[in-house]
């Protein structure tokens, strides 16, 4: 059913836990699926300079989760903005297209702890308007 | 690796005399058992004597057993051929919330069509409420359908009672028996019910066959028509390998059901206990009711049921979430959410259904394995710590938008 | 006594080869493809293996291939899918004289309850007209089913015509090819039919499997409603080593095809042209349409066919009368009937239906046992003393009163 | 499907042929079955002295009309009138169900032919009654 990248970060997920103090938190869950993600992010200098999630859901939704914190961290904000869900279920070799729609949501998860240090840090909507 | 199925009621292996009895039905007697000529002779014979095999089990007549490829293709003969029998004499169904799919959904696609149907609903122990079955009764009833035993929670329900009610208002009884035979005695006679499914391959049989039991003078119109085969009741070349199989399988039932069910219900009590003793915030659905005696539906709060599935199997423990024939969807299982379990508790719901090749050792090895294992989840959990205090507070409500 | 099987039209030997794909699937692999543990990955891979040799042999996406346990099955899908999906849009149904009682049964059946239905004349040699077939088709009209070949004849229906004929005028077309599939090559992309029919049993693959192949964006509303099974077209736990054995046969087919059709229109060939040697009085039905290169059905007058299958059978030869899977009848083939056929000779026709198997020791034994055998029940038949001038003028007209 | 004895009178049918100038002669058919019986019997002395007959038929029509020919060789008249279709089945260790009603009508030919032999003979309707 899932692919081994999947399975992988499944099994040994990276950057499981909660920043202290975090720049920015973002939460997203869908009850269908059971699914609940929660991000926290750390910001210094533009860039991710730490993140973590916590993720109540499936096999989808905790791989997708950890493999989102892997795609950005040590990136720039502007890069963090870009990441879509697509491109974190096409990172872990695809999802079942079932899974697709409901269990990735960590993009979106990661959009919202953006726009959460954003609006604390009173710095805009993009990183590039500031 | 040591590989533990606790997966029963979603299949169960085909048990090696099944296995032995078909293979000369697909090798040697292959013939159309439909056939005057030496090739259908033999298979001719096996058919019926399958059929003498079920009808043991059933304690009914070898002419009131139809031989099915399924428990949903009976479940939908049964429901769509009594109503086509009844046609003009009303059009309301009564089932439950709790039904498996093979009836729920086929309702549900009834009442899109017009029918009327009401789906009786269950307390926090999985059953229903038999007076509200007597109120739910009208003039314009013509069936109603409760299954034998619920195949996430293995709550068994009172069919005689419920026999008795519809006999007293003349309508026709249905009971979806699919994870009932084979695990607990079932006397058709006794219970006086007018249609009963099975499925094969729930009780050590293979998969593509079932048979449907039809009380002698109860009409129905055949779901699968043309040829003579079943008496008329179901066309299509049999399945006589299948048919073979089913029989022998019916035949051990009988035989070993008495000493499986003791040796079920201590494993069973074991690995609940054990869990209960290990694991916090666990809950047994359905543990007050009457239930099957192989069958345990356990609520893991805080984690997901999918991946303590994927866990599990990782260390080579197969279990399921909810029935592994709805796998498909992604809905929440009906069944517990009928019973009234938070969607918490819910999603993180896992059946171990037990069988007759599992030994102490398979569920010390889940004892092991599942405490650890859950243990990790919760720690990834955004509920959990909000619920021990160690994070903020959010559950699905405030946090779904969806 | 030597053995000789000439009834493949009723059912096929299982292919020794099918067999040994077919047992790890009881023995070994008999997890549930629903599940998402290890039990159900094997199977789960196996019953997309077998849907892709499905897909293979008819030339079609995996996506359009609906396993099914019968041919019987296949047919009712068909036509009570496509008519529930279009509910409301038409209630015609246009279909032939000649189908097999899955097809004509069901058209049968549903005509009593208000659908109108055309049943296509044939001619002499049981083939449709095109004309008639175009005229019969109105604004209710919703569906046309025509079989690929007939079972009793072998005679071949135009299927590609017909296919345009019926997207001309957007009407849903169903071919029931349970006869022709595995005997000649069909390309359901080439045909451009919209739902076809096929049953394992007729090609060497087990009983109680079958597929229908629906063409992608035609809608048919599932006859078994339950599960997510077959993209909801189908409930039901797969018959996982049914569905192995079924997607071998086509292998098989693809591969033997085009070598097994030369050797068997050649023995068909023998067989002909010995009986019409050597026995006077015979006609060979249908022989001057296309046929599949198995089948001969042969009237031999003045005697009954079932007396003619009981002698065969004692000296081992398995023939049948009609078809098969309408023994239990004793009604006269409505196919011969259908192409007008008179009814002393009708009675008297027998099917030989030929496999990969046969081989020209097998004609010989027949065209060795049948002339004596025929001479000595015509020297019973009063039929024949009269027709030879040998007794009153006497026939079924002057005699039958019932 | 047949029991032994429908076999044994199938394979081995007593008394096939037609009697030239027969005392009587008893002819019916059922055309959903394809099934045709003649039967021609000579009386002599009140007694069945021969009986013979021709059948199109299936298995059950040319066993049930050799073993009505077995039953009432050399029989009185009488004892020829009292004999049904589902004597002659019992005698044969029973039919098919789906055959009892079809194919078992050799009784009845030779019912007619007991009444073609009184109408010849001017002997009433009944044996006893002449
Ligand atoms: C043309 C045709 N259609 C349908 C069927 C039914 O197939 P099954 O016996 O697999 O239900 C048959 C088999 O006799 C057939 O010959
Ligand atoms: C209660 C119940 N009914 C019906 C079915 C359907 O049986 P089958 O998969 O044989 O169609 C199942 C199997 O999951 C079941 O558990």
């Amino acid at each position: 059913m899932y692919s081994e990248k999947v399975m992988d970060h499944f099994s040994n997920p990276r950057n499981v836990g909660e920043i202290e103090n975090p720049s920015g938190v973002g939460m997203v869950g869908n009850p269908a699926c059971g699914d609940i993600m929660k991000l926290t992010i750390k910001v210094e200098d533009d860039k991710i300079a730490d993140i973590k999630f916590k993720t109540f859901g499936c096999g989808a939704a905790i791989a997708t989760s950890s493999m989102v914190t892997e795609l950005v961290m040590g990136k720039s904000l502007k890069e963090a903005e870009s990441i879509t869900n697509q491109a974190v279920a096409e990172a872990l070799d695809g999802l079942p297209p079932i899974k697709m729609h409901c269990s990735n949501l960590a993009a979106d998860a990661l959009q919202g702890a953006l726009e959460d240090y954003y609006k604390k840090s009173g710095a805009g909507k993009k990183a590039g308007q500031s | 690796m040591k590989k533990v199925y606790l997966d029963h009621n979603a299949t169960t292996p085909v048990h090696p005399e099944v296995v032995d009895v078909m293979i000369p039905y697909l090798k040697e007697e292959w013939g159309n058992p439909s056939s005057i000529h030496w090739a259908g002779r033999g298979p001719r014979k096996a058919v019926e004597e399958g059929r003498e095999k079920v009808a043991d089990l059933l304690n009914c007549d070898v002419s009131e057993v139809i031989f099915t490829s399924s428990g949903s293709e009976g479940d939908n003969l049964a429901i769509k051929g009594v109503l086509e029998a009844n046609r003009g004499k009303g059009n309301h169904i009564i089932t439950t919330k709790v039904e498996h799919p093979a009836v729920y959904g086929t309702c549900k696609a009834l009442e899109k069509i017009g029918y009327k149907v009401t789906f009786l609903d269950v307390d926090g122990d999985g059953m229903i409420d038999l007076d509200q079955l007597r109120s739910a009764i009208t003039s314009e009833t013509v069936l109603i359908s409760v299954m034998y035993a619920n195949n996430e929670t293995g709550v068994i329900f009172p069919i005689k009672e419920i026999a008795g009610i519809a006999r007293e208002h003349k309508v026709t009884f249905h009971t979806d028996a699919v994870q009932g035979i084979g695990k607990v005695p079932i006397d058709v006679k006794d219970l006086n019910v007018d249609i009963l499914t099975l499925s094969g391959h729930k009780f050590y049989a293979p998969k593509g066959v079932g048979a449907v039991y039809l009380k002698r003078g109860v009409r129905i119109q055949p779901l699968i028509q043309g040829g003579h085969h079943e008496r008329n009741r179901r066309a299509g070349t049999e399945n006589v390998a299948g048919i073979v199989g089913l029989g022998k399988a019916c035949e051990i039932a009988r035989r070993d059901m008495e000493r499986e069910n003791e040796h079920l219900t201590r494993l069973r009590g074991k690995l609940e206990k054990g869990v209960q003793e290990r694991i916090p915030f666990v809950r047994i659905h359905g543990q007050n009711a009457k239930r099957i005696p192989n069958t345990s539906n356990i609520g893991f709060n805080f984690v997901e049921g999918e991946s303590i599935l994927l866990n599990l199997d990782m260390k080579g423990i197969a279990a399921s979430s909810g029935s592994a024939c709805t796998s498909g969807t992604l809905e929440p299982s009906h069944v517990l959410v009928a019973m009234g379990i938070p969607l918490e508790e819910l999603h993180g719901s896992v059946r171990f259904s037990l069988g007759r090749d599992n030994v102490d050792d398979d569920i010390d090895l889940v004892l092991n394995e599942l405490p650890p294992l859950v243990e990790r989840l919760r720690s990834m959990s955004p509920l959990y710590s909000a619920a021990t205090g160690k994070g903020v507070d959010i559950n699905f409500d405030t946090v779904c938008k969806h």
